[in-house]
């Protein structure tokens, strides 16, 4: 599986995406910076966390506007995987890829810790390492990852299975004690109708091995090679 | 030319900065406040003296960066001054 | 003819454009001169300064640039050892850790801004320590901050604690490095004078690091990062002077930082470290451009001078005594080898900084500065960096307190009971409401996240880690301020003997109150002593520090606070000590007496 | 009654969000736009009625939680509709 990582000014979980790809996928991803207007040849994009422009405006709102999304919008239409973490999801609803917009948490205040996630669907290139009937344990870091979509948006979402994760207890309880940043229905990530663009708030790429307190991100990234490998 | 933009939620859309403001406003002894919502101002200078020029060219600003408008409303004030 | 007009000595005029009013004595007071300080500024120049020497002189002489209270006691802590690499002087300490890495960190107060506006206060202190790592080559890998607050019902306490910590956090998150540990406490003490102590911990290869020492007759002087503007003028001063009531008033000098920037700065910064462009680089801090080219110049044994026509301005009309002592956060100022500017203008345009050539280096041991075509200031450096007077302030020690006598005190009623009540206590509570504010999994290499001892980082691309606390207990080093120093030395070297880490060296940032007062001054003589004593006992030198004197509002001191941080060296990363995955069953040992 | 209150950075005080906007704006190809900040503008509800009280409380309000005075100046302007 070949990847590429897009690198904005201000992004900082760049180093941690690249190292994760490679050591799970045992290929080195593409470093692609934010002025380039062409993409190399991959399957899979990743648009990595961080504070691209310092989140100032609206979190992702000024790396959606560079010259590389364009690219990453049609690679996307052609049918690449791509995949927002954190800053990359906010990317993704500020460029339209995905629907909704991501606000302030609803305390206001920035926010890491581990969270419990369940897996919706395991039929998608992302998730289908993952078994749905238990949820899985990822660290949130961020301070505006509380998911908003109209009513009629949320009810598409919800109707044609697209949504990814929702934050749930330990026991898989999608609850108000569950949800750390006021989403609405609880929704922690989102596909695109074709499921090949996933935004999610949570990081995989910041559990992949127990010294780091756990690896429930990895099956994410072993997913993507198994079913990105051609 | 100076241009404002005002950047405010639509109606519906949740906002947590606002309900924060209330809330902590009624912590504080403010009785009787409610409906609090929180917006953007942005601040422009421009160069371009021709008001419907100018109008046009922030209108794009905004459609284009300043407002998120799956959530956002924007309304444009000029000021030749 | 030409000959005698290029003879005659050109003497320093006011800055052209602005009225510059006469150097009265009341101006003299009001840059913090005693009558003796002023008198030996004369005697260097032999002339009345101008305005913008005067405010030249009064930053380099402030407390916060000379320590003039307290070098002859900080001289006496320990600062060498086999691991350490530098030790105090630098921007920052650095001890070796193996594997051709050295690691790079120091911890700064931003006690009095945080007061006066928490989260801009405290933000700038983490923006401005981690520029003291980076500038050194190092990318900075783990932070940490050491909080004083007054009693948690006072009324302003609340709103102090939210706004540090966000502040903390806001820059912290936001450049990208994981908070991995701090230490919080209340007191009345600090009602009138919170304490905000960052240190930051960086990684840089020992091979590659770079220093504050100018060279080279002709180089180039650079300056880069955001534009100047009349941000903090005379915040070094401020830093140093007691605090008042209407104190709260004084408000332009409060600045606001910009953590974008900074981190494109450190981005900008590394890429050219990377290259053979850089002399000699310093970040400009407290008293800005003129600290880091007085300082500069000055370890270099050379001169400089300085154009401030070309220096990047936010705002207009600004003077030069403004852009010399403008605070304005994430600016550098570099010596460049002769040829590389165009290298070094293409990387920092590149992450949309500014860059400017702003002056040469000479070899006339002076600091000359040129505005719109005149000579505003011509200063002897080694006076400016060596001259300011050293005190050897009065002290008393603190008299030894009876010993407590543990028996005659009464056991409770209920033990159960109490415990739940210790628990609850705002000295022991949980802090995870604050840690979780911080990012501390970024970068993808704590092993130990806060909530233990000390945080753990892997050192990336190795086998190894480090382990990094800051500790101190003040109303010990109050009640006896020698065992007190001694205590927090010690505890923050079990902080790491606790992870399985083999402690290395520390920082530390020394909060006391009014030095002119003897027996703050013997609570500070005191610490430095307990301090000494437990660093040579245990060969855990001091390699970098930071002093905040005055913590004092209206005549009521805080306690003495020695903030001590220290790091040590896991030789293998898998086996460490954690103080999570304990299990029912487990048995408990007690170590020790 | 309604109020809405303006919270600008003073002048002087560095203001982050606007320099990236403007960058940002440039980058996108606008041209003559100089000089961008950003502030906010909060909207209350107020049951109050008469203006002078609103005023009085409102401008309480701003002091207390709305501006950090610090760095921020604020506006206050009442709309009794
Ligand atoms: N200001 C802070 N920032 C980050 N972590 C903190 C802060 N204050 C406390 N912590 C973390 O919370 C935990 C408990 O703190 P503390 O009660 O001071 O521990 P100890 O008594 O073991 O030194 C530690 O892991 C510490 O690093």
């Amino acid at each position: 599986m070949k990847s590429a990582v897009i690198i904005f000014p201000g992004s900082n979980c760049d180093r941690d995406t690249l190292v994760a790809l490679e050591r799970i996928t045992g290929r080195k991803p593409t470093q692609v910076w934010h002025t380039e207007t062409d993409l190399p040849e991959c399957d899979l994009v990743v648009l990595p966390g961080g504070f691209t422009y310092g989140d100032y405006l609206r979190a992702g709102a000024m790396a959606a506007r560079s010259p590389v999304m364009a690219a990453v919008k049609k690679r996307a239409e052609d049918g690449a995987h791509v995949l927002g973490i954190c800053n990359g999801f906010q990317m993704l609803t500020e460029t339209g890829l995905l629907p909704g917009a991501l606000m302030r948490n609803a305390d206001l205040k920035f926010l890491c810790k581990d969270v419990h996630l369940s897996v919706e669907r395991n039929d998608t290139a992302f998730t289908r390492k993952y078994a749905t009937s238990k949820p899985i344990r990822i660290p949130i870091a961020h301070h505006d990852g509380n998911y908003f979509a109209d009513d009629e948006t949320l009810a598409r979402l919800e109707g044609e299975g697209r949504v990814a994760f929702r934050y749930v207890t330990k026991e898989g309880a999608p609850n108000e004690d569950a949800n750390p940043n006021g989403s609405r229905g609880n929704i922690a990530g989102i596909y695109s109708d074709d499921l090949r663009v996933l935004g999610m708030m949570p990081h995989p790429e910041r559990l992949i091995e127990p010294a780091l307190g756990g690896s429930d991100g990895r099956p994410m990234f072993e997913g993507l090679l198994e079913a990105l490998s051609s | 030319m100076k241009a404002r933009v005002h950047v405010t939620l639509k109606n519906g859309v949740l906002d947590p900065q606002g309900k924060a403001i209330e809330k902590t406003l009624g912590n504080l002894g403010f009785s009787g406040v409610g409906d609090v919502r929180q917006g953007k101002v942005i601040e422009l200078d421009l160069e371009e003296t021709d008001a419907a020029k100018a109008e046009a060219a922030v209108k794009d600003m905004c459609e284009q960066l300043l407002a998120n408008t799956v959530i956002e409303n924007y309304t444009i004030e000029l000021d030749a001054a | 003819m030409s000959e005698a007009v290029s003879n005659e000595q050109e003497l320093p005029q006011a800055d052209p454009g602005v009225h510059e009013p006469e150097i009265t004595p009341q101006i003299v007071k009001e840059h913090g001169f005693s009558e003796e300080e002023y008198a030996r500024v004369l005697r260097a120049l032999n002339r009345t300064p101008t305005m913008t020497e005067l405010g030249v002189y009064s930053v380099m002489w402030s407390e916060h640039c000379s320590y003039k209270s307290s070098r002859v006691w900080l001289k006496q802590l320990p600062t060498t050892g086999e691991q350490v690499i530098c030790g105090p002087g630098e921007n920052a300490g650095i001890v070796d850790i193996g594997n051709g890495l050295a690691a790079v960190f120091k911890m700064e107060s931003h006690n009095h801004p945080s007061f006066i506006e928490p989260y801009q206060g405290a933000a700038t202190g983490v923006g401005g320590i981690m520029r003291d790592v980076f500038t050194m080559g190092a990318r900075p890998v783990a932070n940490l901050n050491a909080l004083r607050f007054g009693a948690p019902e006072h009324e302003k306490t609340r709103h102090l604690v939210e706004g540090v910590v966000s502040g903390i956090g806001g820059y912290g998150n936001c450049f990208g490095v994981p908070t991995v540990g701090g230490e919080v406490e209340f007191d009345p003490a600090y009602n009138g004078n919170i304490l905000v102590n960052a240190m930051c911990v960086g990684l840089a290869p020992a091979d590659n690091i770079f220093y504050a020492a100018a060279s080279g007759i002709g180089n180039p002087v650079v300056y880069v990062g955001s534009k100047t503007g009349r941000d903090g003028i005379h915040g070094a001063t401020m830093a140093s002077a007691e605090f008042d009531d209407d104190s709260q008033e004084k408000r332009p000098t409060v600045q606001v930082g910009d953590p974008f920037t900074e981190k494109l700065l450190l981005e900008a910064c590394l890429e050219l470290m990377a290259e053979d462009a850089i002399v000699a680089i310093q970040d400009m801090g407290a008293a800005g451009l003129t600290s880091s080219s007085v300082e500069m110049a000055g370890k270099g044994n050379v001169g400089i001078e300085l154009s401030l026509d070309d220096v990047p301005c936010r705002e207009d009309a600004m003077t030069a005594y403004e852009m010399l002592l403008s605070e304005s956060q994430e600016r550098m100022l570099m010596v460049l080898k002769p040829g590389r500017e165009d290298k070094a203008r293409a990387i920092f345009e590149k992450w949309q900084l500014d860059f400017a050539v702003i002056g040469t280096i000479t070899d006339t041991g002076r600091m000359v500065v040129r505005h719109k075509g005149v000579m505003v200031a011509d200063l002897p450096l080694d006076s400016l960096n060596d001259d300011a007077p050293m005190y050897e302030r009065p002290y008393e020690f603190t008299k030894a307190p009876k010993p407590f006598e543990t028996a005659k005190a009464a056991a409770p009623d209920n033990a159960a009971q109490t415990l739940v009540k210790m628990v609850g206590s705002p000295a022991l509570s949980s802090r995870r409401w604050i840690y979780e504010q911080y990012d501390h999994t970024i970068m993808g290499d704590t092993i130990q996240r806060p909530g233990g001892d000390a945080g753990v980082v892997r050192v990336h691309g190795t086998n190894t880690a480090l382990a990094t606390t800051v500790d101190v207990t003040p109303r010990y080093c109050k009640a006896d301020p020698k065992e007190g120093g001694k205590q927090a030395v010690v505890e923050t070297w079990r902080n790491l003997v606790a992870t399985g880490a083999k402690p290395l060296a520390i920082t530390d940032c020394m909060n006391f109150g009014n030095p002119e007062r003897p027996e703050i001054m013997g609570q500070f003589a005191g610490c430095i002593l307990g301090m000494k004593e437990a660093c040579e006992a245990l060969d855990y030198p001091v390699v970098s520090g930071n002093v905040s004197l005055y913590n004092e509002t209206n005549g009521t001191g805080i306690l003495p606070t020695p903030a001590i941080g220290g790091i040590g060296l896991i030789e293998d990363a898998r086996i460490y000590a954690r103080t999570d995955g304990m299990k029912d069953g487990d048995e408990l040992i007690l170590i020790g007496e």
